[in-house]
């Protein structure tokens, strides 16, 4: 917590004091998951404050939420609320809703959820000295204190940390009266958490998993999920190995971690043999297969990838990876009719949802206490001003800002995206024809029920006759399409789907004759060719614009949400190269952390693809060597770029802890060195006194603590 | 070998609903009724293990899995040099 | 008549699941399945129309139809008087 | 309206003026069912009063709801807005609240929803005299006046009223600010709702439909339930017949209406001939189906029942009536094993409910004006202190009060009365025999399951192990199992439940194969048996305590609302005999509605049986006539007798309008005359003072409109 100052310390005023508290413990009752932030409760009063102005005035109470504390026992929690209140209740006067005042605490309540036993966890202390520890379970009865209680809490709070960090700028109503700390800054929090894991291990399923998972198994949920981020973040493999060759023994499924573990580790040949091992003494164990599908697809052996992806399905009919698994496969084989008919089949989880830290205290804006930390600026990031971005919000063409699919989550967002893949590949035109070819159209379906109802016998068959398959130009679409009230939208597009047909067709039963040979398209899919089309349509549009301007030599402006959106229609279609560079476009009217995000992930990626290369390059001369090596420097430079800004960012919403910023920088500095990086941070980005030296140091310290491969240069 | 009869109550594009002669109310896919059929049908259904497919997909299953091993589980490539 | 073999994937008291070659994916009844059948196994389902069977149900059902009509449609019971 | 009083028309304070109509029109965009209530809203103030006192308090507005008032038009609602307007701003003062008002009506609202187009028709008179009509849809959108939306808002009225008004007493939160009044008071009436019926007849199903009903059709759905029920209460038969023929040319599924009606009419023949012709031309009619298998097994010809509702469940199997009808048969047939596997095959409609009038103004009770109208009392019904049956009911054991079979409703209260009939007919042992025979028992599942993954083979079967079914007397069923603290109950009862066994089994498909010849039990259906357990255990307890009582010579002492719920259990078992000795014990204490409704239903029944045997001795002489005619008129006396205080309570409660009583003076007169009913009321219920006589000369004066037979003497 070295940079932590009064102004990097959100709060809430509470309206009765005591009443976060209250209201957290009812909200227990009903919580599911993994639980809420933890929450920290701070009585505040001033000491010498004259004898004439109210004394209720000079007593007030506040809350903010934590996640990342140490809470392995009472003492490391008192060590937190102690240091907390040495900042607020310190010599230096508060800036509190615009006035300075010499706020001293009273006393301070830690509070923490173990997911566990569904307990609360209290530590309280009243200034000077008094502490007490308290374990209320949800009816609000006491609990014994355990060694085991401690270690289901510490666990609790470190998944919570780690597992809400990963993608949280989607959230549109996030917590922003939360600090997030690293919970892991040292080698003992890191062991204390692996250790909690193998005694946890079994417990993990009734944590709940991954909203692409129906029912969580050993090898699966988010206990698991945690242990893997974890390992990562930290170079760990080899403890995390030796964790599961002791549970293994207990478990055979978890042959699935170690080969995970493996190829996290770069170990491909041993992670192969242990995938083989495991599928000859299991061979209908579908994460096996799963992995082994994906790992073929990699090396593009996709006739193997087949082999493994369609025996995943037969083991595990009802799971959603092993059908999407499949997909990618048909889509790599170039069998698109194929991926159709198995993205259909895709077991869809409609209604679980992603885990988010969520309020348990409701509160209104005028009470929250949101300062802006002092200490580290970078003018570009720190000086945006959120009222301009609302400006600009306003501004927008409403049908960019609503399209439809941005809204996607779980396995709709993922079923979507095996769709748009499809569709990138085939074009539009061409993916109609394919869906035309094995699913039942709608047209089609009403047209025979027509038929043997009036007992007519038109032969000529209308299927495939679509307004939009007959445009070969795909900037067409929009006026194939579009009359004006974006009501016409889609028309003639739908497929009969297995909702729609829900019809009782009594005696009319010559109908399913025709559909013999092809599919009903299930309601969701012929809705995600819906959004699909939207997505397209804007994208075209896009492009044709674009084009047009070129062509025109004139100037095509966009602000900084328009070129951000029509990013993410270009990322969601899989034109990567073209959403960066919507992105850039974005960046360069202002700062956007999701603009910034999205483009760290995308330099991440092109440098994967050229350290390939540049392997390949050995093997075979083809590319000029100095050539690739500038690109990756060019690279190099570019996402460092992105993760001081992002880490910027970050402390300036109180977040010191964010897993992308450490993984980018612990990749680099494993290429580069630490010096290097570190010298080219402070040439470029600090000042003697805008802090981003400091601010990074603690990114770096962590990664020195943890040994990560080029920090000892 | 498993072999009934059953009354076709009712019949949609992807879903029938069966019922055999002791009152079991059983939802079967459309796509396997023989030609034809019409609510109030009655067919019947004969099923049957295929060992001899589930054998040969198994050799199959079990000769890609010795491939995969043998050409990436033997001797892989070696790891990327980052830099030089 | 429907003959197709399917993958047996899972398997619990009352339906499973089957799966086509074209990855068609359908819930059956466990009850229809022949012995000794397993997640894993392949299973060949033959589906045909009894028409025998038809015909002699419908001929019993509109049998006692007219049953029915001789019984109490032809000179059925007077209307009760309710006083005397 | 010739009863009406300003001490019946209750009455609610609105907070702020308008509120109602506000919150009528906010809680329509979610109306899905037939609507609320009729509202009406009134602005009184005190014209005269002294200038010293505030004016706000001279002026308040209310509300209350009305069902059964002509809205066929403007003029109609304005006459009977008029109407309430001059009783409660009459010359004589209202008691409000403890004090006499001299309140005058400034203005007055009626408000009532049009359930097919789905609008709001509001009709506003300001005294003296403006008035008008303003008709708003679900998005407060102005919808033009027409002879048709009239017509749907008067046919929705009716809806509404007859409805609501079968079985309200369960009701746990009734709507008591509302006036229920008749709507057919004249033939004219009758003939605007048979004329809006043929018009929106194709409109009937968007409606909705009843609980046990899954998809509403043209002939199954509210709409049409309304019409045969006003068809039953108006003995307008023919007339409905009429309508139904046209309609047929149109429909050929009305042919079930038209057989309905002539059952219902009483002419057998006919309808035993357009059933078979139906059933000629659409053998797979399952209404027809099911209509002649309830005839067959009233005629006690099981052998045809069972083809017709066999035939009834192929032809529906996703509906749950035909699969009742069976179960039904196989009872009858004392074929009890295929009566547990049909019902345990029943469709049950889980979430379905009832149509019951709901409030659509929030409101607490002190607002609530509810006066008590002295213009009709009795005094046994009218003195009912509900602080008394408050005191009762907390006096009571709380087993007997909370059996859970109590809170059944829709499907799984027929199948459970389906299920009490086959246990009525078996007696418990037995039905826990034939259960052990056709369900898988949840021991047997588990113990399958054990030896097929350890292996052993064990040999000996535990399946009917049951620790009740050892227990030869049924009274020791508590014995057997209830071990003090009730958490014992139903041990080893259990069966294996489709639910219980949703676990994957993977690779011990062995178990399966045990379990091929028999069935695996639905839960809910697993659960009744649960409830059928409990409420025999406390059937059989009341049985042996009231032997044990009479063997000793001693009083056995209830109070009403034991013997109430005892007499409820009792009709559950369908033990009718015992349970009407119950409800007579509990009217022996005090009046209670329950009891009497359901001792008038008793009543009736055994008429009916007695009119059967009185038909039957003509032909074959068996039993004396004069014993029959003497219980006859016993019945007819006691029916009378629960006739009159039901009235007396309706009336006390706002409710002019009841068909229970109704169509069961209407029965009573056609047997006796009218004139002789009506002497007998005048003599034994009537006083000069107590309006009891003119009470029931409404209800005659009906009868009298309708020239049901009977009144023509």
């Amino acid at each position: 917590m070295a940079l932590t100052s009064q102004a990097s310390i959100p709060e809430v005023k509470e309206i009765s004091p005591g009443q976060c508290l209250d209201e957290r413990l009812n909200r227990l009752k009903q919580i599911n998951d993994l639980g809420p932030p933890d929450l920290v409760q701070l009585v505040k009063h001033i000491p010498n404050s004259s004898k004439n102005s109210k004394s209720s005035k000079n007593e007030i109470s506040t809350f903010l939420y934590y996640t990342g504390v140490d809470t392995s026992n009472s003492a490391s929690i008192a060590a937190h609320l102690n240091s907390i209140s040495m900042i607020i209740g310190g010599d230096s006067q508060q800036l509190w809703f615009g006035k300075f005042k010499n706020w001293k605490i009273l006393s301070a309540t830690y509070s923490c959820y173990n997911a566990f036993s569904k307990c609360d966890i209290r530590v309280n202390i009243h200034y000077p000295g008094k502490s007490n520890t308290l374990i209320l379970d949800t009816k609000n009865e006491r609990i014994q204190e355990s060694e085991l209680v401690w270690l289901e809490t510490y666990v609790s709070s470190v998944m919570r940390s780690l597992l809400s960090s990963i993608d949280d700028d989607d959230d549109i109503n996030p917590v922003v009266e939360c600090r997030h700390l690293n919970p892991f800054d040292n080698i003992q929090s890191l062991d204390l958490f692996l250790k909690g894991f193998e005694v946890l291990f079994f417990q993990g399923p009734k944590l709940g998993c991954d909203v692409e998972t129906q029912v969580p198994t050993y090898v699966s949920n988010y206990l698991v999920d945690t242990f893997l981020k974890a390992i990562e973040l930290t170079n760990s493999y080899d403890k995390g190995l030796e964790i599961c060759y002791r549970l293994l023994d207990r478990e055979p499924s978890v042959i699935k971690l170690i080969s995970e573990i493996l190829l996290k580790k770069n170990d491909e040949i041993n992670a192969v043999q242990v995938l083989y091992d495991g599928i000859q003494e299991r061979p209908r164990d579908s994460n096996l297969l799963i992995i082994q599908a994906n790992y073929c697809l990699e090396k593009k052996r996709y006739d193997f990838a087949l082999s493994c992806a369609t025996h995943a399905v037969k083991a595990s009919p009802s799971e959603f990876k092993p059908w999407a698994a499949l997909v990618k496969v048909y889509t790599e084989l170039g069998d698109y009719e194929n991926a159709l008919l198995t993205l259909n089949s895709c077991p869809i989880i409609p209604h679980k949802q992603e885990f988010r830290l969520k309020r348990v205290v409701s509160t209104s804006p005028e009470f929250m206490h949101l300062p802006l930390p002092n200490d580290v600026t970078l003018e570009e990031v720190t000086s945006l001003n959120s009222q301009d971005v609302a400006i600009e919000h306003e501004s927008i063409d409403p049908s960019l800002l609503n399209l439809p699919a941005t809204n996607l989550s779980s396995t709709f967002a993922k079923a979507y995206s095996l769709l748009t893949e499809i569709a990138h590949r085939t074009g539009w035109e061409q993916l109609l024809k394919y869906r035309a070819k094995v699913f039942v159209m709608e047209e089609e379906y009403r047209k025979d029920k027509l038929v043997s109802t009036s007992n007519l016998s038109s032969n000529n068959s209308r299927t495939n006759k679509n307004p939009l398959s007959d445009n070969s130009n795909s900037v067409k679409l929009e006026n194939g399409n579009g009359n004006g009230n974006g009501n016409g939208n889609g028309n003639g597009l739908k497929t009969s789907t297995s909702n729609n047909t829900r019809i009782s067709l009594d005696e009319e039963s010559n109908i399913i004759e025709a559909f013999k040979k092809k599919r009903l398209c299930e309601r969701w899919l012929d809705k995600l060719f819906m959004l699909l089309y939207e997505d397209l349509k804007t994208y075209k549009m896009w492009q044709a614009e674009f084009v047009h301007f070129q062509a025109q030599r004139m100037l095509y402006k966009k602000n900084t949400l328009e070129w951000e959106l029509l990013g993410m229609v270009a990322y969601r279609l899989h034109n990567y190269k073209e959403a960066s560079t919507a992105f850039s476009n974005a960046l360069a009217g202002r700062f956007s952390i999701k603009s910034t995000k999205k483009l760290l992930n995308y330099y991440q990626n092109e440098k994967k693809k050229l350290n390939k290369e540049s392997f390949n390059l050995q093997l075979n001369i083809k590319t000029s060597l100095s050539q690739i090596t500038k690109a990756q420097s060019i690279l190099t430079d570019k996402i460092i770029d992105s993760s001081v800004k992002l880490a910027v960012w970050n402390h300036r919403w109180y977040k010191e802890f964010n897993p992308l910023i450490l993984s980018s920088l612990k990749e680099t500095v494993g290429e580069e060195g630490l010096v290097k990086i570190q010298n080219q941070i402070q040439a470029k980005y600090a000042t003697n006194h805008n802090g981003v030296g400091e601010l990074m140091n603690e990114y770096f310290k962590i990664l020195v603590n943890f040994k990560v491969f080029g920090t000892e240069n | 070998m498993v072999e009934v009869s059953l009354t076709v109550g009712k019949l949609d594009a992807s879903l029938a609903l069966l019922l055999t002669s002791d009152h079991h109310l059983i939802e079967f896919p459309t796509i396997l009724l023989p030609e034809g059929v019409q609510a109030g049908s009655i067919i019947k259904i004969k099923c049957d293990k295929n060992l001899e497919l589930e054998k040969r997909e198994k050799d199959i299953f079990f000769r890609i899995q010795e491939q995969i091993l043998n050409e990436f589980g033997r001797n892989g490539p070696k790891p990327p040099i980052l830099k030089i």
